[in-house]
């Protein structure tokens, strides 16, 4: 789960790093108003998850009051979902540097990337200066040691002044990480200002969701989806993609699903939903299927499974269950294969299912059947 | 033979009394696997399929030979467990746990390689050499994907392994050991370290690795076939090609972060090390005849 | 830092584990009081760090108020230096258990004791029945697992509903153990109640010295100590212990104290208190000697050093000038060696001191100083 | 020869900068020691008695030799540096910080023992072989203490050390190399595991022990007699005989529990195992003479 920017900046300042003054809005006028107390300038950040909001027009320096309202209203009516701001004092800059802390899977240990030139994405970086990316590891259980934050400072090229004030950042970014079960903890930028304060610029925190029954400061809330759909899937439990395609996909196993989508795409297809079928859902066909339906833009349902626990039987009772309940008016295209999978074939015959077992088949049909080619 | 795991392989359940354990412990009993004992603490004396129950490993291990251990114990208390097996000594463990807390996954894998043990999973079905024996839970059943052969097979995923597996047996061939590494982000075992035991083994003419987008499995397995580790030929086949960038699609390992882990990049890197990789499950099947065939065999 | 009885029942509260109902009582109206609130039987805990605190009638069972005032005063009068009661509600006992978390200097790992024949003093049952101790180990880093507690209980024979309950109890003691920096914490008994409830009867817990910068919740009060001296060197920070015979040490460095100690016994002698003027303190001849030449019963101030960075020509100036300032009645023999003792030597015998060079034979001399043979 | 250092052991100094730590480099460098470089974060560039100074170990030991580190480094920051030390592959460590925290002296031990390493204290005076090399802070000037000869010594205590290597001298011999294990309650290296170098040594005739009553020590070295590991002359002097029960005298170390660490028992332990135990400092020369006769030495 991701935190906000504002969240993330909370916890920041619990942990003792600074963060520069900001309150949050949730209208213009809330926006206008904390414009006033803060004194202009000040940013206006729109607080969706989504990267590269620079670039999208979603964060604002504002340098009235007025403006601040005007901005927001303009920020709150975009395309982008936006539902919160963080109004944010404006910081004199001097220098902006990259810190995270994530994880090396195959050290198994946290992976800690510095680099002094901070404010691009760490993507970019990578690509086109992986040189001034300076990396340093901390095995979970013996915590990252003081002499390990040094090291990684001094070998990025940070002396003086500036290492010194560098050091807690990183150790208390660690803490962070642990404390919070973090995938993911970054500051970019890290803003070193005119009077050699280091403010954190921007934050990630992305809680592992493995984790979260120890984590429970932090719900799943609408404003951490793209669409109704998304939150609504995910607030039962169900793992949902939404797309704007052609073939809505009810698949079970992450693998087989991520398969299935690659080869509509082959075939000239386009999903319009990715549900996933297996695991604990495998009972739960009419809740599913009633989530895919409401795709608008769907013209096929498209069932995929190849399962051990998640039984193939039980799975085409569900689907056969759900249509005579559910009545889709697009055409169902199964291939449920794996345990009892016989009886599966069976039930899905007897309620006038072409019961396919090859996949390509299964996804060649579907596509077809969009084009309208066949039924 | 076969890798891991074989008809003699003494193999403790952990988590035996629960009612995934109990279950499978009668498939992996009647599959052939040589159970000694089981684990579940507070139970001891029960029987599960025949099977004596202890309360910890410690014990078990002091009245049954053990060689590995079968991990049916829930997310939350797996570590736990996998560190009562590794300081009882033992040096093959499977959890197909999915939902394991992902520091405490950094934890498990760290412990097994300073205890120089090998842990497979969580989030897998683990481990299957047909006819042979098993440590998880497959549909071996399933004729028309667990035959007897001599094709390796190790993977990140589960309904997918069935499909691509389901390739192989069709183009004619049967499976030596199936490995699922789990789709963990950080699973305890990871592709190439299995690779070794591949190479070793006599009944393995050949390996196909199951992949997908995210980490450097499939690029340690190009490491480890362009530094001569691994010489008998291998089919690789990787879902999430045409992944939307920004989505989390498949397994939560499955990321691609700082420019690594792009279906692109791994499938570049391997054939560069002379992988074959195939780009529907259903060409799995000739290029590992292609494959099989350039070697003569 | 050794916490008195209520002190660490404060902490076992704190994490969940069971303790009497209890107050304290400073003095006899407030254990009337307290017994009064609690609701006899109670028993009267004298808070002192001493142990077999039973055998010397330092905890008393009374069943009225009255008996509570009474008994207690006769407690406050006692000649153990008795300052603070914990008046406690009586518990119903089945059965008594021992447990204790310390450590493994060998394996370096903290080392858990359970015995489930509680009640005893550790050295007896260890000397006694040591078969009836099970052991176990956890690294201090890694943690106490659950499995290892369950394995100790398990060993040391404990099934079924105690067994769960004690999985708990052992946790939460390694975690006070790491919580609190300890060196021990040892709960004997635990109580197994006729209700099948488990409840700290009593408590120990010292904290590591070195810690004490991380455990600032609790600080060094005159309770701690047997004597004024005790406490007033201690807050000093000068290592002091009072004994009751005649030559008041002055020594440097803890094992050569300790031989001086051994020599004087074995001449005959008596100590009347061990001073250390090692470390830091070697420049402080003056405050030394001031706390030395406070024992009335001290025939002779004997001081032994051997030094290297407690330079012995500083410690001779010092014992030198303090002479001047102090004027001690008692004849002073010396023994001060190391980093520039020729000096040393010659300030001492400037000063009218014989500057002896060998341990025993200043041993001697300070015995027969006390016969009065010599001077 | 000699044992854990000689003269040329390249050495690093942790702290260098410091009052004590510059103070004790120059005598080191002094008395022949060979050091190579020192660290101080944020120090780089300086020199110290002509030694330079680096912001880290990792950085040291990429432009010098390093083979032992020893550390002027305060007791609340001793762990950091000795687990950088560690982690930069140096198998030579020696504290002399008094006051390290309890629980960090076991992570200490801990962590030196899983990578193989030695660290020698903390509260300790550290390691010399007279007229060689020290790592430490010891009167080597006073003669009749540090005087260069055949008798290996290894102590737990400070001052006492002189008080018996004095005896040591007095009675014609000279010290091999004498090693402060340091008075904490688990100082990194025990008597017992320094044995077998000293067995190895052949500049040691015979060891001296000076050891106090608490921990166990005293007992593991009876041990190792006994398994044969140690089978030079051992003399041993014992302090805290008649201390008085229940009372904290001596190091923190000093401390009987579960009945064990008596000073009678330890005597017991080392006689029986064929030491010599002398009852006052001063006996100490007179049965390492009978020890080392009785050898035909």
């Amino acid at each position: 789960m991701k935190l906000f920017e504002y969240q993330a900046k909370e916890v920041f300042a619990r942990y003792g790093l600074t963060v520069p003054p900001s309150l949050t809005a949730l209208t213009a006028s809330e926006a206008e108003q904390a414009a006033k107390d803060l004194e202009c300038p000040v940013v206006l950040k729109s607080q969706v998850l989504r990267g590269g909001r620079g670039k999208a027009g979603l964060i604002q320096l504002v340098s009235s009051p007025e403006e601040a309202g005007q901005k927001a209203q303009e920020l709150f009516d975009s395309p982008h979902g936006v539902r919160r701001l963080l109004v944010e004092k404006a910081v004199d800059i001097d220098q902006e540097i990259y810190i995270s802390v994530t994880i090396d899977a195959e050290k198994a240990e946290a992976m800690f990337m510095l680099s002094i030139e901070g404010g691009v994405e760490i993507e970019t970086l990578a690509a086109e200066s992986p040189e001034k990316i300076h990396f340093e590891y901390a095995d979970i259980t013996r915590g990252l040691l003081p002499f390990q934050a040094r090291d990684l400072i001094y070998r990025a090229g940070v002396e003086g002044d500036l290492a010194k004030k560098l050091i807690p950042v990183v150790i208390k970014l660690f803490s962070i990480f642990k404390d919070y079960d973090a995938e993911l903890v970054e500051i970019n930028p890290l803003f070193l200002t005119k009077q050699g304060e280091l403010i954190a610029g921007d934050g990630k925190i992305m809680i592992d969701d493995n984790s979260a029954h120890r984590q429970e400061e932090y719900s799943i809330t609408r404003e951490h989806f793209d669409s109704d759909m998304d939150f609504e899937a995910a607030q039962d439990g169900i793992p949902y993609l939404q797309f704007d395609g052609e073939i809505s996909l009810m698949c079970a196993g992450a693998g087989l699903t991520t398969t299935v989508y690659d080869l509509i795409n082959y075939e000239g297809g386009t999903v319009a939903n990715y549900l996933e079928f297996g695991g604990p859902n495998y009972k739960r066909a009419k809740r599913a299927m009633e989530l895919c339906l409401r795709n608008r833009t769907a013209k096929v349902l498209l069932v995929v499974t190849f399962g051990t626990i998640a039984r193939a039987d039980v799975m085409a009772e569900g689907i056969v269950s759900a249509m005579q309940e559910l009545k889709p008016e697009i055409p169902i295209v199964t291939c449920i294969r794996g345990t009892n999978e016989e009886a599966a074939h069976k039930t899905l015959a007897a309620a006038g299912l072409d019961p396919l077992t090859d996949t390509e088949e299964a996804v060649r049909k579907a596509v077809s059947l969009c084009r309208g080619e066949s039924r | 033979m076969s890798i891991f795991i074989n008809k003699d392989t003494k193999v403790l359940i952990q988590g035996i009394t629960g009612k995934e354990g109990s279950y499978w412990t009668k498939h992996m009993k009647e599959m052939g696997t040589r159970i000694t004992c089981g684990v579940t603490p507070g139970k001891k004396g029960q029987q599960v399929e025949g099977i004596p129950v202890y309360n910890s490993v410690r014990e078990a291990a002091a009245e049954h030979e053990v060689e590995a251990s079968m991990l049916f114990v829930p997310p939350r208390f797996t570590k736990d467990a996998v560190f009562e097996a590794l300081d009882a000594g033992i040096k093959k463990i499977v959890t197909i746990a999915d939902g394991i807390p992902l520091h405490e996954t950094m934890e498990i894998r760290k412990a097994a390689r300073q205890a120089d043990a090998l842990v497979i999973g969580g989030n897998t079905s683990g481990v299957i050499s047909p006819g042979k024996a098993m440590m998880g839970f497959f549909p071996y059943w399933i004729e028309r994907v667990y035959k007897e052969g001599r094709i390796g097979v190790m993977t990140r995923s589960g309904s997918l392994t069935n499909e691509v597996t389901a390739m192989v047996v069709r183009a004619g061939y049967g499976v030596s050991t199936l490995v699922g590494v789990g789709g963990d982000p950080v699973p305890g075992t990871r592709f190439a370290e299995l690779l070794p035991a591949y190479q070793d083994d006599p009944e393995t003419d050949a390996v196909v690795i199951i992949g997908e987008l995210g980490g450097t499995m499939e690029e340690e397995v190009a490491d480890a076939m362009n530094k001569g580790l691994f010489t008998k030929p291998l089919v690789a086949f990787l879902g999430g090609r045409t992944a939307p960038k920004g989505k989390r699609m498949g397994h939560a390992g499955a990321i691609a972060t700082g420019g690594k882990g792009t279906v692109e990049g791994k499938v570049a890197a391997l054939e560069a090390a002379g992988a074959l990789v195939a780009q529907r499950p259903r060409l799995v099947g000739d290029l590992l005849k292609q494959a099989l065939t350039e070697e003569g065999r």
